[in-house]
């Protein structure tokens, strides 16, 4: 770890005092059409990447605000990436609960992009109900051997680790019998295997581990307390995503460009028949002065900027310091957004829908579309989850009664642990 | 920060945004001190006394909500006796009026406010003055037995005494027709009259005592808001500005459609709110119904909703407050979604309640009936939409 | 009780011989214009009023298919009321449940009208959960001093009795407490308050019970087995409003005649724009060639017509004696039917919907409707509890865990017992 | 006794009902043997076998099929070698199909039968006895490339060879133009083929091994039905009937439609039946998912649907074959109910079935893309709908 320029920014810097020490730290290390590994290492050495970061480790401790004016003087320079901090999920995580050994041996890796991870924790029979994941970790001295089977993983075959979560002990509450890990996913034990998908892509795999090993040193938290872990670990997951989301449907690039790429993997609406437009379309298609038309997509434009003005007042609400209802809201609404836009657009398109491939690219990408809906709907907690999650935490409605809440969760009810769709 | 911040509009282009969302203190003192206002002075009692009087309007409460708070004066420039604030402002009182049926004149006379700054100073300070001083209760006519909402349903003729009746006529003009569907209109002293010209649709001062006007009650779906049909012989009436301009009353009626659909979304968010409040204090099956999904996701969308409603209301605000173009397409987009959330959520909260709900004990029908006429009132959801639609290039 | 003629007409009569029948008890009894106390006493007697009651029951025994043409017969000839039988929730559920001294007692003066009935079921804690009632009934004697409040009773009024289900025992789950009486209501301790409703009529009461008495010999069935009879009383009371609501959201006037009495004022909708038409509405209005308005006119058309054919295959399906998901899925339907019929209606009327009274009686029958179509979306098992009823009975999904179905009652949480509407 | 029954429809007139929902026992005999057939002979391998084939047909399952069971020449009259049966018999078969997303053309070729059979029978009764025997596979041309399904979408042109093109002609004809969306179109051996004359619209048989006739498959959404665009180039064809008879033409749409309908029932019947069983299987939080009222109610109110599609294709099917004039309205309605409920109940299985209903070996895609596309062909629900507005009397 080389010394580090600029250091001397205090931690309630202002916005323009980090402007110009982002300006001048770049003048001085970045040169246009640069970026290779060198860069990279001088960037994470020099605190800039992460700025958030504590002072010792890789960062500047800069307030959460003052990343954003990062970013910008980056995308000003030319420079990238920068301000990774928000999307470090897996250096965050490892920074808020490893051991400082830990966070020696993985954030300046993962910062640098020599590591990278990958998330190890729906199973076939754990998808809304996390807490019911079956792969289980038993102790062999200094190691664990890991069996069980993982599902959707996005990012399995580019990644070197996974964030693991796996049963450790299963006579206690299925919440209390969780440890995490940050599983090496070179070994023999691991075979990953990508999923064929009906959007004709395969981004998500699943994940087979067959006597896989990983050592204690690789755990993150207590023994068994893998859950206060996750919880933490997708709470960064959540900051992504509502950067990425911002609140249009569109396709939306923040100043600090790279933001989204997570959340463009996982939501596939953003993609969504490349960003055209649905006016365009009617008018193309000859059906703008059609009422019926008209009707359904003052409803979709509609949806869309209500979402976005929620996103903007989220943001403005969370400026005040104020706590808001509306962060919770963003992804239902998205849903209801993402089908709604397949709906026009295939009424657009009437018949020539029913087309696909090269025969006809537009009604290709809206049938592509109507699949990604639903892994908005679905993924990363369904629809009716979501309802669960807004009736509870925001409105203060009560839980429903929870069978399986106090039970050893040997004895609970389960679902079929693996299932090979691959 | 959000002020300058841009984001990719449907429309694939980067749109500037306008300023949004920055609640001051100012603006959260206003709130507390309307609510506080409202339900001391507006409890359900009191609602249901106003609504079985002959009029909801008492003098009295009308003047000391002049005085003591400038509920009235709010939106009146400074210099002629207002507290010359803004869209925004004006959002957060019919927000809170909103939200327990205040069935007093204010909307009418806050929209006839509207009309009166938007015009020419020289003919309106007198009104703003008397306004905002509680002397006057005023109100809009626009629509008439037809039902029509903008310009196209204004019939009312307006005719020049002595001058050309073109566009540069400020001569004393006469207005003859039937305005109906109008707020208020029996108790209104002041109205502010749509009429076409020969050369457009202009608004008129017209005051409600002068020889011509004959006014009848509706009877009507809403308990809490009453409307009246007006019938005008050549009667004496003063032209807002050039009394042609079409253009400055399609500016009038989106500031309209913004402030009510403030309106609208608080009652949209007291109605939810009374859902949710009763979900959990009502047992069946030895358990709060608020816990069962069937009730939870109908809160749950209904939330989306109507935090969906404030945001348009409040951007709608705050981009006529900064004269953003915007203005035209997010006014009847407004209107459209609060009127629908609005009318959503009350329907929401009768299923929710259950056969008590169609008590005429319980409230829940006086926020249905508010949400079901509001709706239609001031262009329907589907008008609206349609408006919508032209405006984002259909 | 007179001898009765024609009480040779076998169980398994054919539909002719039935017909014949039915028309000469007619040409020798009935006469045009008739229908006095002397008429009905004749009729009851001649088992002709109720003929699928037992002979000795005053019916004749007849299979319920024949119900129909003895109906069919009393239409043709102008004479009524007939063919009671399916109406007289009462009366059935006293001949399936009572003493031979209770039928004695009670049936011919039901029959005959000299006695009518109203339900005292609902309670202002026990509305979808009729199972958690807490009118308290406590044994004295040969009598029982009940004390408490029932609402939603329509008919109160009229009524010389009420169909009773009252707590005896508080020391058992919520089901097996109960006791069902047949209460006289002409005593000082029944309290019968019109609910001024929504709607503007007072269909509705509430029943304040305060000490009200009844004698044993007016229980119906076991100590704490009244859950058993308010089963088979539901059941009839479905019977009836099956066969009312048919299928047409339209008003439906079966050959029989009266059959619908009950159902008309449990389903307002049924009186919805006196069956004005809403085609007729749109021509009048000038939308007949809007796009919007047309799609919209169709789906309501579409969802009425689809019902009256489930409704048509349900009494069909039930004619080959094959059991029908068919019977169970009208009245949510029907809720759909009514919420959409407003909504229509509504947007035809446009600006002219937020009149009422006199100003536009249109108008203000639509906005009647508007809350009628809660009475049916409510009223009876809301569509929340009909869509358990689906899922569960028709589809065999799940039930929820029941956290109050073994408990004691007295444990169980419960609603607020008393609430005054009036 | 249903069969004279009367009942009140939505005009407020008493309407007859046609005799309806009266299922024999051999409805319910040829009811499991065409289920017992297609589950033993397409179980979901040998669909998606199928799926991936270059054709979807082989001919001697197809001979088989007319042969042991008979279901090609169901509906073919018996002088001509058929059983003589009627539509209702032929939505059952459909709904069957339907059910499991047999990929065989055997709608294509029940739809051009159902056109034969209306046509002239010295004409067609050549073509129906070569169905009946499963010597042909059999289709209707109808839309073209701009995706119109009924008479005014017909621009193809026939010709008379040497009579004068009048609507009496039966001489040699000559057709010209694209049709579009053919079902089964690359494997059909005849052609069903809407065109139109200078007098109007008919139906003309086209040997699809003739000059003039060239095929290609279109890339589709849905992967258990094919479609092929037909160049047409001066073909010789046959009209099956006076050559521009459009009524006879708009009988047979609503023919269609109807059969449409009824497989689309069997689809939504099927997919609501899948979504059941898992949430009766899948456990999460300790219980199955189907206890859970947000997934209940999904399915009863996909139930509610499903069963309202069957009821509509039934009515449909025996309306027709009462030759009731409630066909104009119910045909229409039952395309655009089934068509929208099929499509509810993909998605909701879909949602249902969470993760697993993005992998291409779970099956539930299969039927959402059956229901998206089938929706569109034969005329949209939107289409459909305004037709039976028309037909109402809007």
């Amino acid at each position: 770890m080389t010394a580090r320029a600029g250091a001397d920014v205090p931690v309630e810097a202002s916005v323009e005092q980090v402007r110009a020490q982002v300006a001048a730290w770049l003048a001085e290390n970045w040169q246009p059409g640069g970026g290779g590994p060198q860069w990279r290492e001088r960037l994470v050495d020099s605190g800039w990447a992460a700025p958030t970061w504590p002072v010792e480790w890789f960062g500047r401790g800069l307030h959460r605000d003052l990343r954003r004016v990062v970013a910008e003087e980056f995308t000003r320079a030319g420079a990238k990436p920068a301000a990774l901090d928000v999307t470090q999920l897996f250096a965050n995580t490892i920074l808020a609960h490893g051991t400082d050994e830990q966070k020696r041996s993985f954030v300046r890796p993962l910062a640098l992009g020599e590591q990278q991870g990958c998330l190890l924790y729906s199973e076939p029979g754990a998808g809304s109900d996390l807490a019911a994941l079956q792969t289980r970790a038993e102790r062999d001295g200094d190691t664990w051997v890991v069996n069980g089977q993982k599902v959707w993983t996005s990012g399995a075959r580019e990644a070197t680790h996974g964030f693991l979560v796996a049963r450790t002990d299963w006579d206690v509450p299925k919440h209390r019998g969780l440890t995490f890990f940050w599983l090496p996913l070179d070994q023999p034990g691991v075979d990953i295997r990508p999923i064929h998908q009906v959007t004709g892509g395969s981004e998500f795999n699943e994940v087979f581990l067959t006597d896989a090993v990983v050592a204690d040193s690789h755990r993150l938290g207590e023994v068994d307390g893998g859950w206060r872990v996750l919880q933490t670990a997708l709470g960064f997951e959540r900051l992504i995503m509502g950067a990425a989301a911002g609140g249009s449907s569109r396709q939306r690039r923040p100043a600090g460009g790279g933001e989204t790429t997570l959340a463009d993997r996982q939501s596939p609406w953003t993609r969504q028949i490349g960003g055209a437009d649905y006016v365009e379309l009617a008018k193309k298609v000859g059906k703008a002065d059609d009422p019926v038309t008209r009707q359904e997509i003052a409803r979709l434009y509609t949806l869309e900027k209500v979402n976005a003005w929620n996103g903007l007042r989220a943001r403005a609400d969370a400026g005040r310091g104020a706590s808001s209802p509306l962060a919770s809201i963003g992804k239902l609404a998205m849903s209801r957004i993402v089908h709604t836009g397949v709906s026009v657009t295939t009424n657009l398109l009437g018949t020539s829908s029913v087309l696909d491939g090269d025969t006809d690219p537009v009604a290709a990408e809206v049938n592509r579309s109507s699949f990604a809906a639903f892994v908005t709907s679905i993924g990363g907690g369904t629809d009716q989850i979501q309802r669960n999650i807004i009736g509870e935490r925001v409105l203060g409605l009560p839980r429903e009664p929870e069978v399986d809440k106090l039970v050893p969760f040997r004895e609970v009810r389960k679902a079929q642990a693996t299932r090979r769709f691959s | 920060m959000l002020t300058t911040g841009q984001y990719l509009g449907s429309t694939g282009r980067l749109e500037a945004t306008v300023g949004t969302f920055e609640f001051t203190d100012d603006h959260e003192a206003l709130r507390s001190t309307v609510r506080a206002f409202v339900e001391e002075t507006f409890p359900e009692a009191q609602v249901r006394r106003l609504m079985a009087a002959p009029s909801a309007l008492e003098r009295p409460v009308w003047e000391r909500m002049a005085r003591e708070l400038g509920l009235q004066g709010l939106v009146v420039p400074e210099e002629h006796g207002g507290a010359g604030a803004g869209p925004v402002e004006l959002a957060i009182v019919l927000e809170e009026f909103g939200r327990r049926l205040v069935p007093v004149p204010f909307l009418s006379t806050a929209l006839a406010t509207i009309a009166l700054t938007g015009g020419d100073r020289a003919v309106t300070a007198g009104y703003l003055e008397a306004v905002a001083e509680g002397r006057v209760v005023a109100t809009v006519a626009l629509a008439e037995d037809d039902g029509g909402w903008d310009a196209a349903g204004v019939h009312c003729a307006a005719v020049s005494d002595d001058g050309d009746g073109g566009a540069g006529d400020r001569g004393g003009w006469r207005l003859t027709g039937t305005k109906s569907f109008v707020p208020d209109g029996m108790d209104a002293d002041l109205l502010v009259v749509a009429a076409r010209t020969p050369a457009g649709v202009g608004l008129f001062a017209v005051d409600g005592a002068a020889d011509g006007v004959s006014r009848s009650e509706l009877e009507v779906f809403d308990l809490t808001r009453r409307l009246a049909r007006v019938r005008l012989d050549g009667v004496a009436a003063t032209p807002l500005s050039a009394p042609a301009d079409t253009a400055a009353f399609d500016r009038f009626l989106d500031a309209a459609r913004v402030a009510v659909a403030a309106e609208q979304a608080g009652g949209a968010d007291f109605t939810l709110a009374m859902a949710v409040g009763y979900a959990k204090e009502r047992v069946q099956f030895g358990r709060a119904i608020g816990s069962f999904q069937a009730i939870k996701h109908l809160c749950a969308d209904a939330l989306v909703d109507v935090e969906s409603a404030r945001s348009a209301a409040y951007y709608g605000a705050w981009a006529i407050a900064q004269d953003s173009p915007e203005v035209a397409t997010v006014a009847p987009l407004a209107k459209a979604f609060c009127s629908d959330t609005f009318f959503a959520t009350a329907q929401t909260n009768m299923q929710v309640h259950g056969g008590i709900s169609f008590t005429y004990e319980h409230p829940a029908h006086l926020y249905y009936r508010r949400a079901k006429s509001g709706a239609q009132l001031w262009g329907s959801p589907r008008a609206n939409r349609d408006l919508l639609a032209t405006r984002i290039g259909l």
